[in-house]
């Protein structure tokens, strides 16, 4: 029965991934008083681009290079394993919130060995950038997991699954909040992917496939941490928790869609202090914990 | 004051108005004369070589000064002894480029030039032919030659190319960042990549009244102001009394064509930081005023609107009534959009104490325009030469002192509320009258200069009156051929992230810069600011 | 705060692009276009091609077939209208039309040609026979009887006639 | 009779050594192989000590005196021993086939002898150090260690730097040992008067130190120094940065790899074995863990040699042992069994992984030096394009140090997260473990990339290492894989390990084929996720399949070839500048350090910051051991 609903909600996240983003733009463009292109946008591009061939530049490592994206890929599909997102599947057998985030790890990891790989400069400073980004990330996303640890008194989902409601959780799921929106690459945190100085930084030599694949990455990440956070909050085997999912997921890219279009780009630094000043607050809420309110 | 700097130097006054100065200085004089110049507070502005072997001269180099205090422009021509001329590059470095380009074009050495090298031929340019030289034909194409690349790689640092094709630049042009992680320690520019021969093909082909519209294209931005500086440069010369209603539409249509440019300054600004919605509504504003221009001259862009003695339409009053309506409306709003954008703090962040330009180190190079005001240089061609109808209207400029990116953004904000001030207060005293007064006859061989502020600064015509309806030269000047010295200044130290936004901030127009050159061919490396910037 | 007051803005204002491709674009009276002679009007006076800056516009004679070809290339055109200026007979005039994209080089090129009219003494075509009628207005009389001669023969007509006198010398 | 087996090794690591005294080039050849056979032997020891406790005793001289505990010579090799054996054994043999090949390029500029007598004789001394059961022997053997291992450090001796490292090494340690001396001679005076024998002080020391608690203290602090030292616990491990990197690279390997977890096996002896459990002491080692990973980790991330970046990596992994070990001591001394195990477990189990990656990461950076003669991550480029298989051995190392599933390293790390965050009063040390292990990730991508990727400044020949050396790469790498996707095995060992000092872990429980679970707290497995891994990539590169044409890298339309090259030096400079505090932190301790030494100075007591000098480091730790003794008389009395 699991077997089957996981491999639904695979389904499910491949088909809705791009079109959760195609929304986002709609909605962007609303917001910069354009027309938007239609919510399908991003599958035409998606499947253009893997129609379109793929090139290696010389100096780059080929089989780093090329088989990276597919990696980066997959890891993400394997944390869907994990996480129920339409379906509430049981997933105690496979891993725990710790494997999830160690297989988001590996994505970047091969995304970033893939992107030095190309022997681009742009790539190597971007993915410098991304590397910077994920440790100062992973160190609030630290204390969130902590935090949540201590709460639920456990890591594997079958617990955590809703989180009981105190002041230390929602303030985690808060801080939650804010780690999911700087981990999906949204506009004042795409400094790896910063068009204007390092074009596309880690992306720029990837061409055709290999580029759909790291787009729809990105996808994929996004929507599986969406599916996170709102597990976190709705009760896993309650009637109306498709309903309620699939509301969570059109409020959360309103409001992601809203921030992004409305915040300038942070300087790394600038990105990395505020995460730093993020996770001393995120202390205080795994305090708040200990203490147990 | 000036007169007495000229004489002292047994200079030869070929020309004393209220406008213009032309002096003939002795060779040996010359240093000594354009350092009274500099230390009288007068600026250099740019410098052009003619031939005037035609003339029965040979060949002659013009200093063009500007000097604010006096108002008016002092020219300083220096004859070629055997293809020689002191250079002044020593005493005034702005003059590097200048020179350089005389070298190049028409083959006139400087002495004691400190960088004495090719700054506007391609390398495969064979040595020897000077494109402007009078016995050169402007379809001519000479020979490609072959060239070695000398270039080794620097260790320690990644050479970050930003450009020929970059997103950053809008147009080729090539900046090379020695970058260490994230912060930038050296910075090369290597510019000159687009060639239209215009200077060649005006002397060459075009008759007086068709070059208005060839200088309009000189820039893709600000081509209006071009065109009228170079009208008036005509004028001057020809001493064309141009009716008072003609001013005043120039005038008009040169602050729309300002608030459209900075407009899209600041829209592109806003992109650069990442901030695609202030970019948004910063184009959406600049639109109305592009529809605007449309409504008066029939183009968004290339107005067309100006010829020898006047202009060529005429604004109605149903025309006047919609201008200044729309005015109303749009002053609001863009207020509305840059009080409130300005309030996002980490926009603020990004330009706030970056690339700063000092004062002294901008006088030293010569900015002009937003970048020298930026760093509290008191400027600004629209008073201290009032020409058009600026000297009838009343106008602030905006001055800040802290030189870094926000004191440019804010002094371009501040100049677009003034141009629609500007513009109400024109169109209320729009004088009667015709628009175009074509009784004139023009003289020979006189030297004239026209300036005007355009968006971007100070924007120069120097033009020498031909025979039968021609020019013998013309020499255009664009802003950024002065402010872009101060680029790798500004980079140096700064984080790479900054850099779009620190080239960006001088209000590049690379094209305007380039015009002049006339070859194509594949450049490479060769010159770098730093070299006489106290660079890497 | 300010942040807020902008999305506010922005949702106010609602959508300011338009579905341009898809649906025509307004132009304001006086747009400058693609310019347009009118065969019907034009003359062949060479007025237009003195003044054009890049000469898109060009005037040559046809001198075997005696043909006035007055030839406009869209493709160097700067829609600066001055040859809508200084037209005498407004035959060129600037539309609003223009999305001017084309895969053809045809449809760049406008070509106008005007029958030319001999002289009677050499033969030789020398003007158009519009413009000549269109000059023939402010002739004087004494004039017209030559009006069909080209500059030259025309020139040795004056000529003969100032050492002759009227009717043709003494016998 | 089967226990004679144990003689074996001994027997012929001595004869390697007396073959290595002899300058012959084909020595080295016969040492090494001579020393993988006894590693061989060492590892069949090791299985067999897993199925039953092997013993020998030798009764040396009958006498009544102090020396009555040094009176029988005993090995034994109980669960514990044998687990460790197994670690040597491996290492060992893939370091000594490795250096069959690796250590012909010193020929010509070294006195080979130095290694070929010690290697042998280093490897004898850590055999000893595990399987013998006499704690006067034990540190006979010990100092021993210490010693051959620092003329192996000094191998290059025209390199000032070098014997520098060795001597600074020696005297740190050596006056570490100065304080287990202390401790032993505390335990065999108070306790167990003059019974040095292990069984014999694990049946009296708990007792009497539940009496006496002073002792208690004084012990664990003599221990905590004195072994802390060895394994480079923060305070103390100034000398393993410079020690490690001069080293030849499979030497380095065989002393991030096993010798600096000897002290962890002793710590497992002493404070599982003989002392009373107590929960204040677990709580300090746990600090003393979380203090060793994240500083070590964060300098780690500054390095530029890549050798020199591995050592303070190793620092970091032992800070990942500590930190369970002390966690486990203090679970189990609050009656949690159930964390309790899983955190010991975790311990060795991170013992044993960090053995295997470490030393492959060495042997790659040995690979590496041996091709280019160069440790500088500056000057290093794209070698994956000239070495494939030292580049793929290196990322397999990397991904298991990183922690990244379904390599060894995740599966430790899993579970020292998993015991450790849940209960409020260790989470905070498992929050910091997290963070800590994306900045391995970070430097782990700058080792890699910085060697194997990033073009070079200017190019380097180079090709792929001889056979005798990828294959002990390569060994590693497979056991790195195969403990990750099959980590029942070695748990199964573990848990062996464990009960033979008394801690039962309940294996059934938490190995619910085919993954690990942790009832109602966490699970793991292995095997599914390495499957879909597997499967989807494959699948996704049957339905996209890439194959693309050549094309020059993108200069944004340059000709020229600029330098694309990121220097070492320039990774993560944000990230450092940011995090700044940790630095200073870093280097205030440093000199207040040297402060103290200068103080010390002052009384002519010189600390190894100062000076090398030998005499003095005695006279600090003789000086030391007389006051505490001093002290201790007066808390006794």
């Amino acid at each position: 029965m699991n077997i089957i609903f996981i491999a639904i909600n695979l389904a499910f996240a491949l088909i809705i991934a791009p079109l959760i983003d195609g929304f986002e733009r709609k909605i962007r463009a609303r917001l910069q008083n354009r027309q938007g292109p239609s919510i399908l946008q991003t599958w035409w591009d998606l499947i253009k681009l893997f129609k379109r061939p793929t090139i290696e530049p010389q100096d780059s490592i080929k089989s780093l290079y090329k088989l990276a994206p597919y990696i980066t890929f997959t890891s993400v599909l394997t944390a869907y394993l994990i996480i129920p997102t339409l379906l509430p599947a049981s997933t105690n057998f496979i891993g725990d919130l710790i494997l999830v985030v160690y297989l988001l790890g590996l994505a970047t990891l091969s995304f970033v060995i893939g992107a030095f790989s190309s022997g681009n400069a742009y790539a190597q400073i971007g993915s410098n950038r991304d590397v910077s980004l994920f440790m100062s990330e992973e160190l609030l996303l630290a204390f969130i997991i902590g935090t949540i640890a201590v709460i639920g008194k456990s890591l594997s989902f079958d617990q955590l699954f809703p989180l009981p409601f105190r002041i230390s959780s929602l303030l985690a799921l808060l801080l939650l909040f804010l780690v999911i929106y700087v981990a999906s690459t949204r506009l004042p945190f795409d400094i790896a992917e910063a068009e204007p100085e390092i074009i596309e930084g880690p992306l720029i030599e990837y061409s055709g496939k290999h580029l759909g694949l790291l787009k729809y990455f990105v996808f994929l990440k996004r929507l599986l941490l969406y599916s996170l956070i709102l597990d976190f909050i709705i009760p896993i085997q309650n009637p109306i928790r498709l309903t309620c999912y699939l509301i969570g997921i059109i409020i959360l890219s309103i409001v992601y869609s809203t921030f992004e279009a409305y915040y300038g780009r942070f300087r790394i630094d600038q990105a990395i202090r505020i995460l730093k000043r993020a996770s001393i607050v995120a202390l205080i809420v795994w305090m708040i914990a200990v203490v147990g309110w | 004051m000036i007169l007495e700097i000229l004489k002292s130097n047994n200079a030869k006054i070929l020309r004393h108005d209220e406008k213009v100065t032309v002096a003939l200085v002795p060779n040996d004089k010359l240093r000594t004369t354009a350092e009274l110049l500099f230390k009288a507070g007068c600026y250099y502005a740019t410098g052009a070589g003619v031939d005037e072997r035609l003339l029965g001269v040979g060949f002659s180099m013009y200093h063009i000064f500007n000097c604010e205090v006096e108002g008016r422009y002092i020219i300083i021509k220096a004859v070629a002894s055997n293809l020689k001329i002191p250079s002044i590059t020593p005493i005034i470095s702005g003059a590097n480029w200048a020179e350089r380009e005389v070298m190049d074009m028409l083959g006139i050495f400087f002495d004691e030039h400190p960088e004495p090298v090719r700054l506007i031929l391609p390398d495969d340019w064979p040595e020897g032919v000077y494109p402007l030289r009078k016995d050169f034909r402007y379809n001519e194409r000479p020979p490609r030659v072959e060239f070695e690349q000398k270039r080794e790689k620097k260790p320690g640092v990644i050479e970050v190319p930003v450009g020929p094709y970059h997103p950053a630049l809008h147009e080729p042009e090539m900046f090379e960042l020695y970058v260490k992680g994230e912060e930038i320690v050296g910075a090369v520019y290597r510019g000159f990549h687009i060639h239209r021969g215009m200077e060649k093909l005006a002397e060459g082909r075009m008759t007086i009244n068709q070059i208005p519209f060839l200088a309009e294209r000189i820039c893709g931005i600000c081509g209006y102001t071009h065109n009228c500086a170079y009208v008036q440069a005509i004028e001057d010369a020809a001493k064309i009394e141009v009716p008072e209603r003609a001013l005043y539409i120039r005038t008009i249509l040169l602050e729309l064509e300002r608030i459209h440019s900075h407009m899209l300054w600041l829209g592109v600004a806003f992109h650069l930081l990442g901030f695609e919605s202030g970019f948004m509504h910063t184009w959406r504003i600049r639109e109305t005023f592009m529809d605007l221009a449309e409504l008066l001259t029939g183009n968004r862009k290339t107005y067309g609107m100006n010829l020898i003695g006047g202009v060529r339409r005429n604004i109605d009053e149903n025309k006047k009534k919609g201008l200044s309506e729309i005015l109303d409306k749009t002053k609001k709003e863009i207020r509305e959009i840059f009080d409130n954008a300005t309030q996002m703090r980490e926009l603020i962040n990004r330009m706030e104490g970056i690339g700063v330009l000092s004062k002294k180190k901008g006088r030293e190079i010569g900015v002009v325009g937003p970048t020298a005001r930026g760093s509290d240089i008191d400027t600004d061609v629209r008073r201290d030469h009032p020409y058009a109808a600026y000297g009838d209207l009343e106008f602030k400029v905006p001055i800040y002192k802290d030189g870094d990116v926000l004191s440019r953004f804010l002094v371009r904000y501040e100049e677009v509320l003034e141009s629609i001030w500007l513009i109400e207060q024109a169109l209320d005293q729009l004088p009667p009258g015709d628009i175009l007064n074509e009784e004139y006859e023009l003289p020979e061989h006189t030297i004239c200069v026209g300036a005007t502020e355009a968006p971007r600064g100070e924007d120069v015509h120097f033009a020498i009156m031909g025979e039968g309806n021609k020019v013998y030269r013309w020499h255009p000047r664009a802003p950024t051929y002065n402010n872009l010295p101060a680029v790798p200044i500004m980079l140096k130290g700064e984080k790479l992230a900054d850099a779009p936004i620190i080239i960006a901030s001088i209000d590049p127009c690379f094209s305007c810069t380039d015009h002049i050159v006339i070859v194509d061919g594949e450049k490479v490396y060769r010159c770098s600011l730093d070299n006489y910037l106290g660079g890497l | 705060m300010g942040r807020f007051k902008l999305i506010t803005k922005a949702i106010s204002i609602g959508r300011v692009t338009e579905k341009y491709p898809f649906v025509p674009l307004e132009v304001p009276e006086g747009f400058r276009g693609k310019p347009v002679i009118d065969p019907e009007k034009c003359i062949g006076c060479t007025a237009c091609s003195n003044a054009c800056p890049p000469q898109a516009l060009q005037v040559y004679d046809d001198l075997e077939s005696g043909v006035r070809v007055v030839h406009l290339f869209i493709g160097r055109c700067i829609f600066c209208a001055r040859c809508q200026d200084v037209c005498p007979t407004e035959a060129i005039k600037l539309t609003k039309e223009f999305e001017l994209a084309t895969l053809s080089d045809e449809d760049l090129h406008q070509i106008v040609e005007l029958q030319m009219v001999r002289c009677e003494e050499c033969g030789k075509p020398f003007d158009t026979f519009r413009h000549l009628l269109y000059t023939a207005k402010e002739l004087q009389p004494w004039e017209r009887e030559m009006m069909f001669l080209c500059p030259e023969c025309r020139a040795k007509k004056v000529s003969e006639k100032l050492i002759f006198g009227k009717g043709g010398g003494y016998v | 009779m089967e226990a004679q087996i144990l003689l074996l090794p001994i027997g012929i690591l001595i004869i390697a050594a007396l073959i290595g005294l002899s300058k012959a080039k084909v020595v080295l050849k016969i040492v090494n192989m001579l020393s993988a056979v006894s590693s061989g032997v060492i590892i069949y020891d090791g299985v067999l000590g897993l199925k039953t406790t092997i013993e020998l005793k030798y009764n040396l001289f009958n006498s009544s005196s102090f020396f009555a505990s040094l009176d029988y010579l005993v090995f034994r090799v109980d669960a514990l021993s044998a687990f460790f054996l197994l670690i040597l054994g491996i290492l060992s043999l893939c370091a000594s086939v490795y250096g069959i090949k690796y250590m012909e390029r010193y020929f010509e500029r070294e006195d080979m002898r130095v290694y070929t007598f010690n290697y042998p004789l280093f490897i004898l001394t850590m055999y000893l150090v595990v399987i013998c059961w006499n704690l006067l022997w034990f540190i006979i053997f010990w100092e021993l260690m210490t010693l051959f291992s620092q003329f192996l450090v000094a191998f290059e001796q025209r390199k000032e730097k070098a014997v520098k490292a060795a001597f600074k090494y020696f005297c740190m340690t050596k006056a570490g040992a100065e304080f287990i001396v202390l401790a032993l001679i505390l335990i065999i005076l108070k306790a167990t008067n003059f019974n040095a024998n292990y069984s014999e002080i694990a049946n009296v020391l708990p007792a009497y130190l539940s009496v006496h608690s002073a002792t208690l203290y004084t012990l664990t602090f003599a221990l905590l120094i004195g072994l802390g030292v060895k394994a480079a616990m923060v305070p103390l491990h100034s000398w393993l940065p410079d020690a490690h990197p001069e080293a030849p690279s499979n030497v380095s390997a065989l002393l991030s790899g096993i010798m600096i977890k000897l002290p962890i096996y002793m710590m497992f002896r002493f404070f599982l074995g003989f002392f009373p459990l107590k929960p204040e002491i677990g709580i300090v080692i746990a600090i003393f863990g979380i203090l060793t990973l994240f500083f070590s980790m964060m300098y780690a991330l500054l390095q530029k040699d890549s050798k020199r970046l591995l050592a303070f990596s190793s620092i970091d992994n032992i800070g990942y042992i500590l930190l369970p070990m002390g966690a486990g001591i203090y679970f189990l001394a609050n009656g949690s069994q159930l964390f309790g195990g899983i955190a010991l477990a975790a311990a060795l189990f991170h013992t044993m992984n960090h053995a295997f990656f470490k030393g492959l990461l060495f042997l790659t950076a040995g690979s590496v030096m041996y091709e280019t003669g160069t440790r500088d991550l500056n000057y290093l480029g794209s070698l994956a394009k000239k070495m494939p298989l030292t580049a793929f051995t290196a990322l397999i190392g990397s991904l298991a140090i990183a922690g990244i599933p379904p390599l060894n390293g995740f599966v430790s790390k899993w579970m020292i997260y998993i015991s450790t965050l849940t209960s409020p009063a260790t989470s905070l040390f498992g929050i910091i473990a997290i963070f800590i292990s994306a900045v391995t990730l970070g430097t782990f991508v700058k080792y890699f990339t910085a060697i194997f990727t990033k073009p070079p400044v200017k190019e380097i020949n180079a090709k792929e290492v001889p056979l005798l050396m990828s294959v002990s790469q390569l060994l590693l790498a497979l056991l790195c894989i195969v403990f990750g996707i099959y980590p029942f095995l070695p748990l199964k060992m573990i848990s062996q390990a464990l009960g033979s000092i008394g801690v039962q872990i309940h294996l059934d429980s938490l190995v619910v084929y085919p993954s690990l679970v942790v009832p109602k707290t966490g699970n793991y497995s292995p095997i599914i996720i390495f499957a879909f891994l597997l499967v989807s990539t494959l699948i996704v590169l049957l339905l996209i399949p890439s194959r693309g044409e050549v094309v020059p890298t993108w200069k944004t339309g340059r000709s020229e070839d600029l330098n694309m090259s990121m220097p070492a030096d320039a990774y993560y400079r944000d990230f450092r500048e940011v995090f700044r505090e940790v630095y200073t932190v870093g280097d205030a301790s440093k000199r207040f350090v040297q402060k103290i030494a200068e103080i010390g100075g002052m009384f002519g007591i010189k600390f190894e910051v100062l000076s090398y000098d030998l005499n003095s480091m005695l006279s600090i730790a003789m000086v030391l051991i007389v006051i505490l003794v001093a002290v201790l008389g007066g808390v006794e009395l």
